[in-house]
């Protein structure tokens, strides 16, 4: 009985001490944290998966309540955590409209110029190491495919002219392809944007010309069209501000190269057939 | 609710199998795998410690602060590790010495933890009960295999019984530390072909 | 000298934590994917592990073998170390928010990792003395740490390759790397 | 955080750690006979078979324990005597004893007919010797057979230290470990024989 005794006593003095301490030194190096983080990152999975892009649930939950990322900025969370989040937090979920990436290039092998014959690690972040590429315009696609291969979602594939194609309904938004891709150009835009400017490059509209068909060349007949002054050029690129652009397609006609276009977001077609 | 527990339970066998799915689990899955038997006795030290704190967890759930949540669960598990300590060196010595110091690090398996943390703590008692044996199973199923191919294939027997020809040599590789990665390893990538096999015909 | 020496060597390299006694193999598939995260994870670690190795010798001693009761090691070793992870998370919060920043998040993570714990076990069970135990959780963290940054550069490199078959991309080819690594580790064998 | 959320924090976190511990240690006594029986069994039982020879009884439960000396701290030392009978008759009495060795000390289990004060068998349980020298004091039957049939008031010494026992060749101080430890052996027994009650 008396080795039960000790037993209890030591080990209860031992967590009596361990609580003790936690709790006086959670008292003197106190650090205010908002205690809203700790209620969201309560809610959250908990998974520390990192698809959010978050260094685990708690950063993200930081995140979320300074603003820095949506309620529903958790992949794995579903809608009802979302609502949850942004009833606590006073928000609301639809503040940030849903987004999907799009392709900002289209140069293909017939419209793009090739510098030299890359054979290389297949892969476009190995590409891009090697001499900047092989294509000729050093803002356009690879073309190697490492976007749809970081795709968790498979919402992208090759297509038949060496560029990526996004399903649309597969996209969830969360941009691993925009920030693999050592030229960025996967880029998110809400769904409802209605035109776009499917090209990077920032070169003068001669140097575009002179490797690529479909490349903007930022004369901006595109910006003097425009009724709602939607466009923009910054360095050479014109750029659709998606809250003004009210799709009336005005732009379409005066674009030389046919790049500034309707956002016209598909469904995989293979998916499709399947 | 007689569904639920019977889907909570089952789906720790094949969709949520934690150590082939998540990776969860997995250094006691490696490190007691030589022979079937260890691994048998492994695998129901956990589904004891698992279900124990399961129940336990699940009955405090409403009274703990949350300051010292983790600090009370993982005194609850301990202490299913320790009762399961003793009365394997009460009961099962030759296992005792065989699993050495995999007993008390049955604490720190990330699945016990896990499971207390993600599902007892937000579950009544039955469901967490019925989680923690399907789940603990689970665990017990994949040790199993592992050890299985590790022990036919290593030292050509099958829970202690020739199954190979005398002549057999013995892969001598699998019974150590790296074969067992690499057989972990594969393992997870044959698991991979049967789940694409199966959503493929499910399209 | 040279005792704590090959020591040093035994516990990082011929019976690598990781590889050989096959602890903390959870952030060795699950952190490794980037190589910033993988130094902080390992940093935490060696932080952690010899802080919690020590203080474990020292309330087995002066507690738990004076009372008798050894037999309640696990429960009060996992306190410990439970507490101790909190502690120090507190403490550096205020402290040092830039280590904070960095080391903070995995400061919870290690709780459950069997490497802390295993090692403060190990200690224990191998009779070490007060110095070995010090240098024995040192460099069996240390070795820990390699194995996570070896890895994540390893990963790295073989994402960017793009040749590993579909089906054991992630955790499966991870695990086989780490046996490769394991093999190679044991090329040391003859030193000790 | 506000006293009350931490005075909450600590009597959970005690309450909880002392029900745990009060739990096991319950467990603890209820298995301890079980568990010093097995370990006893499994670690003891291989030598025990060697050394005894005629009994029908299971001499790891009938074992006593007698204090035979005091630790630096002035706890007890308490050694344990197995008892091999037969027909309810003592035939031998079976305990460890240790020497120091080459690399560590040296355990033997040493077995004695109480009513003719003889070492029945000696043999070695514990060592840390240099393989293939040192460890002929396991390997080589012949050595420890030396120590057999001699009665407990013979001079258990190595030849050159004026007893009976030749060394193994090479194995000098292995040797000497075991003759030690068998002497240290056959004068433990001589003090506790009285409280035996034998």
């Amino acid at each position: 009985m008396e080795s039960v005794l000790t037993a209890i006593l030591t080990v209860g003095a031992i967590g009596m001490l361990a609580g003790l301490i936690l709790g006086v030194t959670a008292k003197i190096f106190y650090v205010h944290v908002d205690p809203r983080i700790g209620q969201v990152s309560d809610i959250l999975p908990g998974a520390n998966c990192g698809g959010c892009g978050y260094a685990g649930c708690t950063d993200l939950a930081a995140a979320i309540v300074q603003g820095n990322a949506p309620a529903n900025a958790c992949k794995a969370a579903s809608d009802e955590l979302a609502q949850e989040i942004a009833a606590m937090l006073g928000i609301s979920v639809d503040t940030q409209e849903r987004q999907v990436a799009q392709i900002f290039c289209q140069g293909d092998a017939a419209a793009a110029e090739r510098k030299f014959t890359y054979m290389g690690i297949q892969d476009c972040r190995a590409a891009q190491e090697v001499s900047g590429g092989d294509k000729a315009c050093r803002y356009g696609c690879l073309g190697l495919g490492t976007c749809v291969r970081a795709c968790f979602f498979g919402a992208m594939h090759m297509g038949p002219n060496g560029l990526p194609v996004v399903n649309t309904e597969l996209c969830t938004g969360c941009g691993s392809c925009a920030q693999i891709c050592p030229r960025h150009i996967p880029k998110l835009i809400p769904v409802s944007q209605k035109a776009a400017t499917f090209c990077s490059s920032h070169d003068v509209g001669r140097a575009v010309k002179d490797v690529c068909t479909v490349g903007c060349l930022g004369d901006g007949l595109c910006k003097k069209v425009c009724p709602e002054k939607a466009v923009t050029i910054e360095k050479f690129l014109a750029v659709v501000d998606p809250a003004k652009c009210t799709g009336c397609g005005l732009c379409f006609e005066k674009c030389i190269p046919r790049i500034i276009q309707a956002v016209v977001l598909t469904r995989d077609s293979k998916k499709k057939a399947a | 609710m007689a569904a639920r527990v019977v889907n909570e339970f089952t789906k720790g066998f094949w969709k949520e199998i934690a150590p082939l799915r998540f990776a969860l689990g997995i250094c006691p899955a490696l490190a007691v795998s030589t022979k079937v038997e260890s691994a048998l006795g492994m695998g129901f030290a956990v589904v004891f410690v698992l279900c124990m704190s399961n129940v336990l967890v699940s009955a405090v759930r409403n009274v703990v602060p949350d300051k010292v949540r983790i600090a009370v669960f993982i005194s609850i598990i301990a202490t299913g590790v320790v009762i399961v300590e003793l009365v394997m060196q009460a009961y099962f010595y030759p296992l005792f010495l065989v699993l050495g110091i995999w007993i008390p690090l049955i604490v720190v398996n990330c699945i016990v933890l896990g499971r207390a943390e993600a599902f007892a703590r937000k579950n009544p008692i039955l469901l967490s009960l019925s989680d923690g044996l399907g789940m603990g199973l689970g665990f017990t199923l994949s040790l199993v295999v592992i050890s299985s191919i590790r022990e036919i294939l290593g030292s050509g027997t099958w829970l202690g019984m020739p199954i190979l020809p005398e002549a057999y040599p013995g892969f001598g590789f699998l019974l150590r530390p790296p074969g067992a990665f690499v057989i972990f390893g594969l393992i997870l990538g044959i698991m991979n072909l049967i789940s694409a096999r199966i959503e493929k015909k499910r399209a | 000298m040279q005792d704590y020496l090959l020591m040093i060597v035994a516990a990082m390299f011929i019976n690598n934590i990781v590889l050989i006694r096959f602890m903390g193999n959870c952030p060795v598939v699950g952190v490794t994917s980037s190589y910033e995260s993988a130094l902080g994870m390992g940093a935490a670690v060696v932080f952690v592990a010899t802080m919690a190795g020590t203080t474990c010798w020292i309330i087995q001693k002066t507690i738990l073998e004076v009372l008798e009761i050894e037999y309640l090691q696990t429960l009060v070793f996992i306190l410990v170390i439970a507490a101790l992870v909190q502690f120090v998370e507190i403490l550096m919060q205020k402290v040092a928010p830039p280590l904070y920043r960095a080391l903070g998040i995995f400061l919870p993570l290690i709780t459950t990792n069997c490497m802390v714990f295993g090692v403060s076990v190990l200690n224990i069970k191998e009779e070490h003395s007060f110095m070995q135990t010090l240098v024995f959780s040192l460099a069996s963290a240390v070795g820990f740490a390699l194995v996570l940054l070896f890895m994540a550069g390893l990963r790295e490199r073989m994402d960017a390759t793009g040749r590993v078959p579909q089906l054991l991309r992630g955790v499966p080819i991870t695990l086989i790397t780490a046996g490769m690594m394991g093999l190679s580790f044991a090329g040391l064998l003859g030193m000790v | 955080m506000t006293l009350r959320e931490l005075i909450q924090m600590v009597v959970v976190l005690t309450i909880v750690t002392s029900v745990c511990a009060g739990g096991l240690a319950a467990v603890k006594l209820a298995t301890r006979e079980q568990i010093d029986y097995q370990q006893i069994k499994f670690i003891k039982e291989p030598a025990l078979k060697k050394i005894l020879a005629d009994y029908d009884n299971d001499p790891i439960s009938d074992r006593l324990q007698v204090v035979t000396g005091k630790d630096a701290r002035g706890r007890d030392v308490k050694t344990t005597f197995f008892l091999a009978k037969k027909g309810g008759t003592v035939k031998s009495l079976a305990f460890e004893a240790s020497g120091p060795g080459y690399g560590g000390p040296v355990g033997v289990m040493i077995a004695i007919d109480p009513q003719q004060d003889e070492v029945q068998a000696v043999a070695v349980t514990t060592q840390s010797e240099t393989p293939g020298l040192g460890t002929k004091i396991v390997d080589d039957p012949a050595f420890p057979a030396q120590f057999a049939n001699k009665p407990v008031s013979a001079n258990f010494n190595l030849a050159a230290a004026g007893g009976q026992i030749q060394a193994i060749s090479g194995a000098t101080v292995s040797s000497n470990g075991v003759s030690a430890a068998v002497t240290r052996g056959v004068e433990l027994y001589q003090n506790v024989k009285s409280q035996l009650g034998l």
